[in-house]
């Protein structure tokens, strides 16, 4: 199973998902309503590394996290 | 007050707002021997801005930690930084950071890179204080560089 | 302390190291709820250079409160600014000012301008404090702009 | 008469001239060995005002300032 962290203005609690890439991972997420304002907008971090492709393989144990929109100072 | 200090590292984290005064006056103290002519610190205070009371932050240290630690290897410049969590009412301080340089130029050129490079990337979640409620200031929000692979 | 205060104007001039701490908390204290968003000060640190023990300035006040007095009508940023004169030892500093803005950017931009035009026009004189001497820093010291009208 | 100051690293004591111009106090300076150096590098002020020009007339009373080069901070 993979962790899944939603931070900041996102108020769902953590979850955990069983698949294989960001891309499984993706359509699980969009099977939640409220997050679906957020999704466009939110960087991901697995284990707590910035990814740039939805390729990017999970597995059993990995801490994946979803960034919104930050403003910092 | 928690600190990360990983190799040299110097960012600190407060529960409010940041004590601008005892935090700058160690770190001058610790850095004003050590070769630097100037010292630059930026101060972010909460502004009276929209009636609200205060901003609210929340942060995500672990990546917080690694995006301060880019800017630890410069060769002509140190920099330190301090940020609240949690409530930081008006006329407080959230966003407190210095850079230190022999020359005064070169400071000039970090503090602005640095400043932007943070409001760009820290891991930092803003909201308004408003008639006792918390509500995310959407509209100073921006996505992360590397956000939208999700669209 | 001389505090010269010409409408509105912050400029101080010390005997000695200028007691940065003090002299920000005082300024902070009193703009921090005033809507400026950015105080960024400037610290002037003097460096152990060339062996000395430390600076020492000269400086013409009448002259130096009108050239401050050009930078007090900003719409958009205030300014405050202290230094030395007289032996200030290494470590401690001699030229402190910071600038305060609603927003980070124009801070940026006004610290710079100042600080440059300070060293440009400022009427001050440096000196190195190298083993009991007081030593003209003609290498560092740069004509006025309206110099050579003598020539 | 003109008083004449000579600020910072310029060693020497304040001095009266009898000059009605900027341009006849210039004559007088030159005649000041330990000046010689200073003279190319130095502005001028006359009653706390920097001047651009030699014409510049002065009359008695006046106050001026010879500015060698400067460095603060």
């Amino acid at each position: 199973m993979v962790s899944v962290e939603f931070l900041g203005p996102i108020q769902i609690d953590k979850k955990e998902f069983d698949v294989k890439s960001v891309r499984e991972l993706k359509d699980e997420l969009y099977k939640i309503p409220e997050l679906e304002d957020w999704l466009i907008s939110c960087a991901i971090a697995v284990n707590d590394k910035i990814i740039e492709s939805l390729d990017t393989p999970l597995k059993d144990g990995d801490k994946v996290v979803l960034l919104p929109p930050v403003c910092g100072g | 007050m928690e600190s990360g200090k990983l190799n040299n590292m110097v960012l600190e984290i407060y529960k409010g707002g940041v004590p601008v005064m005892d935090v700058l006056n160690r770190w001058y103290d610790e850095f004003k021997l050590e070769g630097y002519g100037a010292m630059i610190p930026f101060i972010g205070i909460v502004r009276p801005d929209n009636g609200i009371d205060g901003l609210s932050f929340d942060l995500y240290l672990p990546l917080l930690t690694k995006w301060f630690e880019k800017w630890q290897n410069l060769p002509d410049c140190k920099i330190t930084m301090a940020h609240s969590f949690g409530d930081v009412m008006v006329g407080e301080t959230s966003f407190l950071c210095a850079v230190y340089t022999k020359h005064r130029r070169e400071g000039f050129k970090y503090l602005e890179e640095f400043v932007e490079d943070f409001k760009a990337n820290a891991p930092i979640w803003k909201y308004d204080l408003k008639n006792g409620k918390r509500i995310f200031a959407s509209d100073r929000a921006k996505p992360l560089p590397q956000s939208g692979i999700l669209k």
